[in-house]
């Protein structure tokens, strides 16, 4: 379970959100909508530790992220605007050390197979990441989902340049995840096709 | 009589052409080393400066020659390829680099073997001597571009560029002798004074030199049939052309 | 003729270490190439094969 | 596309260079830094001796004057082109040769200039005399323009490019050497008595080779790197 | 009137399309759609000749875009995947100082009105780039339109990161250009909401 | 958080990194040439009198090789930050200093070593005689760890704070200067027959210094540069 408990952003003079409460219960998924600027991608960085609050605290299942440091890193998997692949490696190579780096190292038919998943074709598991596409790329990065076993997803816009076909295969990943107890935080400005009972939104007004 | 050279230049043409000139190209080349290492060896006399170090030369200049003179045809047909957009020309380009980063290494390398019971000293930072290891930087370059760059059409382009500006430092190379004072010697051939060699000497090394030329030629014909079957080559997952389904609609 | 034996010939009047890896690099150098091309052109034609390509015909061996 | 026209773009680019150059003030202090720096752990490197230091100040000075210009270069073009505004100067109804001249002209105004006026103190500190130092500042005056429009070619050339920091130097530095060449020398036979105005007119013509070609070869790689 | 006769794209090894015939009219827009990597960015690229086509040619009231070359330039506005903008400069420098570039030089209040009419706030005009959020960047880019009297407007995946609002808006401001007698190539992941008979969809099936 | 995982995730970023330089696989080549390229500019701009050119040796190379060293390091996190996977990096479940490490060790490996070992070659180009050639290998693979360690720091500071360029200049050649200072003595002083054992062992106090704080101190830049 995640938790935030009276939360303060400020971004240089701007005051972002104070006193932010949430909580994301296992098997759900918290979408957090708002225009932009409004500071979803700041509270994902916060949810995420990579930004640390001005004030208040992110408990993850009772305990303050900040304490558990490395072991708050082993339950995440976050997925922000970049990519993060490296132009020079291909999509395969990219997710096998993306894995492995995160403690979750994976074979190389299991690479291949999440790629397929989302609809990346053999040809393309071998050209340099540099000539994909830009919806190509996403999808490289997106990849990692299927191989993923942790339990928090924070995913930034994860539909951006999707098409529609991918868009719908992610939906579909999302929704197995939270079926096996996982739970997950997405910033979107799409609504995303998931049950009712399992979405709870949370709209910024910065 | 005329001749229709798109006719040549054109893949198909070229490729089998190419092939069938290689073996001439590779015999001559060998037969003249034969009779140039031949005089040099046994014919030409000592220099009664020298002793027999001076030997080197028949290797050492046909190889100083060749590697400013390839890198002037490779900027040539780089340029071509520029200019006519002709993709074999880049081709060309690319396949006269590695030899003649070869003849500048070995040109590099005599020299220091030269310099050794000459000058007493493997290297010195003469004009001359740098500027044949600038040579070698630019065909470095140039080769590096290349390999660096995935897209093909790009990598052509990219370095062909390149090598044309490159082209400015070979006269620098040549004239570097005189604009510096320098422990090399200068020029000994030239069309005006004639030579200062023994005549058996020049002969030799004359020899060597055009025997090196059609060495390169046809080792440079053979790495162009290869670059041309190697780019031509598609693999099998786009073997069915992904013709465009179009559907415009308009309403 | 100026070399009154074989020794002599290869001593090169002292010079001997100087001259002949001289001549030797430039061979190997050459060899290598041409043996390098030869590899090349091997596994070219391996792959032409395997591609079952008709765009370039061979007509020369 | 009027001449008037032109000079507006040129000047638009020049302008928001130099305004970026003011945003990041200590970048544009960089390579101003980066020549203090190597003409000052020389004699580190070297030791005390002050007859050696007088020998091998010009070179030392001219080699850092042209790795500052180099280091800087090199991210003249890599920053637009990731940010997507060299998509967009390629795109604007002027010729591209014309615009990579005030990219480059910028360029020096940022970091070139500084160094030619900074050079004379680190002059005096290798201990040129006076008539040297100005023969100094002159070589340099019209020495790193030609070295900035060179440069050019190559940090357009590898745009993109797998580690292209390095390539850079590679493909740059050969074609820096008749520079190099050329200014050292100047200030060098200066200090030999025989005056460096044979030197410095070389460097002049090399100015204005560089000034007519460049920019083309520039503009071709730019094109070529955006493909 | 923008036209594309018999073109062909090539990356790699990889065939995107061949004989591609296409009209666009003034007061119409070419909404290109198909999968991700299907060659929707590298289209646009030929149509903005950065990318020259392998074969075929682009026409531009009739004559090759490539014999025009500056002229051609002086009629269209592109703004790509990436938003070219400067992250050290702020929403305003970067707003005037790219249309001073393309020959369309703005005042200091035209830039504000700009930037305000598609939803930038005064506050924002004035902070570094590199710290607004990824759709005010989008923002900035698309601010040009509003600014822009060239007739050809080329937009790649303009609607990415942008909230429902500023998608809006930016619909509307095509909608002008087509009424005012230009045009527009959109490629685009979403519907676009203009009349039907101002549109024209093409597929690409990569 | 296991030792065994640890190592395993270091081994993956050398690899990694490995993988990407094998790429590129000219990147490695580079350094070197650069080494050899402002090796051989030296000579051009000094002059080519072997007596001056065997004082100035050492410190050539030396210089020389903290350049490289400095240029290829200051790249090793940007690519990282600009293409976002420097952000995953921090989120791995390992200590990030332990990761910094890695990320070092794998740039030294490619561009610190070929480097050391193409030494000697330039050396004789100098006329450095055999004794003094192995010390400069000796000093070199001391010292250019210790470079790469101390750079880290700089090119992590790159990342985040405005206007840095300044700052890491200031930060990092301080700390550079005594590096140089021994690493060429050590050279200068066995050719002086005095032998460059003390020198070497300084060095090598360095190293040790500098693997047991850089890491933290990079690691907190990268930290704040996320924020
Ligand atoms: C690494 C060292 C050396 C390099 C890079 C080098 C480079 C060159 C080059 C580029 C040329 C052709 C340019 C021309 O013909 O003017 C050349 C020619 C020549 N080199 Fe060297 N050289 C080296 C060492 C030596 C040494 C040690 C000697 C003899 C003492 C020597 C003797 C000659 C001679 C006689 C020619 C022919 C000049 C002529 O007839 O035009 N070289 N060398
Ligand atoms: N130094 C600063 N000074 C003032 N405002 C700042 C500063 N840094 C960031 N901001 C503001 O903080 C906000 C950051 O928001 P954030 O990136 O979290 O937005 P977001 O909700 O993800 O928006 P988007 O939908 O566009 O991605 C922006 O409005 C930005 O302008
Ligand atoms: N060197 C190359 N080798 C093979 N394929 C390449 C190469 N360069 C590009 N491609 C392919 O060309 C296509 C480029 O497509 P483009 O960027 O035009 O796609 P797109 O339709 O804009 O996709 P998206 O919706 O994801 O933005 C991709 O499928 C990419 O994989
Ligand atoms: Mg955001
Ligand atoms: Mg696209």
């Amino acid at each position: 379970m995640l938790q935030a408990v009276s939360l303060r952003c400020s971004r240089g003079e701007r005051r972002l959100f104070t006193d932010l409460n949430v909580k994301v219960e296992r098997g759900t998924v918290l979408a957090v909508v708002g225009e932009n600027g409004s500071g979803k991608t700041s509270l994902l960085r916060i949810f995420s530790s990579l930004l640390p609050p001005e004030q208040g605290s992110v408990l993850w299942e009772e305990q303050d992220i900040h304490q558990l440091k490395e072991l708050y890193s082993g339950q995440l998997t976050y997925i922000g605007h970049l990519n993060g692949i490296k132009d020079d490696l291909t999509p395969l190579e990219n997710l096998m050390s993306a894995m492995s780096l995160a403690g979750e190292p994976c074979s190389h038919d299991g690479a291949k197979e999440a790629l397929e998943a989302i609809g990346l074709k053999r040809p393309v598991h071998h050209l340099p990441s540099k000539v994909l596409s830009q919806g190509q790329k996403r999808r490289v990065a997106l990849a990692r989902l299927w191989l993923s076993t942790h339990p928090l997803w924070l995913l930034d816009e994860p539909f951006t340049s999707l098409d529609t076909a991918a868009t719908a295969v992610v939906t579909q990943r999302l929704l197995t995840h939270l079926q096996r107890g996982g739970l997950a935080v997405v910033v979107t400005h799409q609504e995303v096709a998931l049950p009712a009972e399992t979405v709870q939104r949370l709209r910024l007004t910065g | 009589m005329s001749v229709n050279w798109s006719k040549y230049s054109a893949p198909q043409t070229f490729y089998p052409l190419a092939g069938r000139l290689i073996p001439w190209f590779a015999c001559v080349a060998v037969v003249l080393m034969g009779i140039g290492l031949y005089m040099g060896f046994f014919i030409a006399p000592t220099d009664f400066q020298q002793g027999e170090a001076y030997r080197i030369i028949f290797v050492h200049v046909p190889a100083a020659w060749m590697s400013m003179f390839l890198y002037v045809v490779m900027a040539v047909w780089a340029g071509v390829g520029m200019g006519l957009n002709a993709r074999l020309s880049f081709m060309m380009a690319q396949a006269i680099a590695p030899t003649g980063a070869m003849f500048t290494f070995l040109a590099l390398l005599t020299g220091a073997m030269w310099g050794k019971p000459t000058w007493g000293a493997w290297w010195v930072w003469d004009a001359r001597l740098t500027s044949e290891l600038i040579l070698l930087f630019q065909y470095a370059g140039v080769m590096l571009l290349r390999t660096s760059i995935d897209d093909v059409r790009r990598a052509d382009r990219a370095s062909a560029v390149f090598a044309l500006v490159g082209v400015v430092n070979v006269p620098i190379i040549y004239f570097s002798v005189q604009w510096w004072n320098t422990l090399h010697q200068g020029a000994s051939v030239s069309m005006a004074t004639g030579s200062k060699m023994a005549s058996t000497m020049l002969m030799a090394m004359l020899l060597m030199t055009v025997a090196f030329w059609l060495y390169s030629i046809a080792v440079i014909l053979a790495r162009v049939r290869c670059v041309m079957v190697e780019r031509e080559s598609s693999p099998v997952w786009d073997e069915k052309p992904t013709a465009v389904q179009e559907t415009v609609e308009a309403r | 003729m100026q070399w009154g034996s074989a020794s002599e010939f290869f001593a090169m009047g002292g010079y001997g270490l100087y001259v002949w890896t001289s001549f030797v690099a430039t061979a190997l150098c050459m060899v290598w190439e041409v043996l390098s091309l030869w590899r090349r052109r091997v596994a070219v034609r391996a792959e032409q094969r395997a591609a079952l390509l008709g765009g370039i015909d061979e007509t020369t061996a | 596309m009027s001449g008037s026209s032109m000079w507006e773009a040129v000047s638009g680019i020049i302008r928001r260079d130099l305004l970026l150059a003011m945003r990041r003030r200590s970048d544009a202090a960089m390579s101003v830094f980066f020549l203090v720096i190597v003409a000052s752990l020389f004699p580190l490197g070297v030791g005390p001796e002050p007859a050696v230091l007088r020998t091998i100040g010009p070179g030392v000075l001219w080699v850092a004057a042209l790795l500052a210009c180099l280091l800087s270069l090199s991210r003249v073009f890599t920053a637009d082109y990731l940010d997507g505004v060299l998509e967009q100067m390629v795109l604007i109804p002027q010729p591209l040769a014309v615009l990579v001249v005030g990219k480059v002209l910028a360029h020096w105004l940022i970091s070139g200039l500084p160094v030619v006026l900074l050079s004379p103190l680190l002059g005096l500190q290798f201990g040129l005399s006076g008539e040297s130092l100005g023969v100094l500042v002159m070589s340099l005056l019209l020495g790193t323009p030609t070295l900035s429009m060179i440069g050019a070619i190559g940090a357009a050339l590898v745009l993109g490019v797998r580690g292209s920091g390095l390539l850079v130097a590679l493909l740059v530095l050969p074609l820096y050497v008749p520079i190099l060449i050329f200014g050292a020398g100047a200030v060098t036979s200066s200090m030999a008595g025989i005056g460096g105005e044979a030197n410095l007119s070389l460097l002049g013509a090399c100015l204005v080779l560089s000034l007519f070609l460049a920019p083309w070869a520039t503009a071709a790689a730019l094109r070529i790197a955006l493909e």
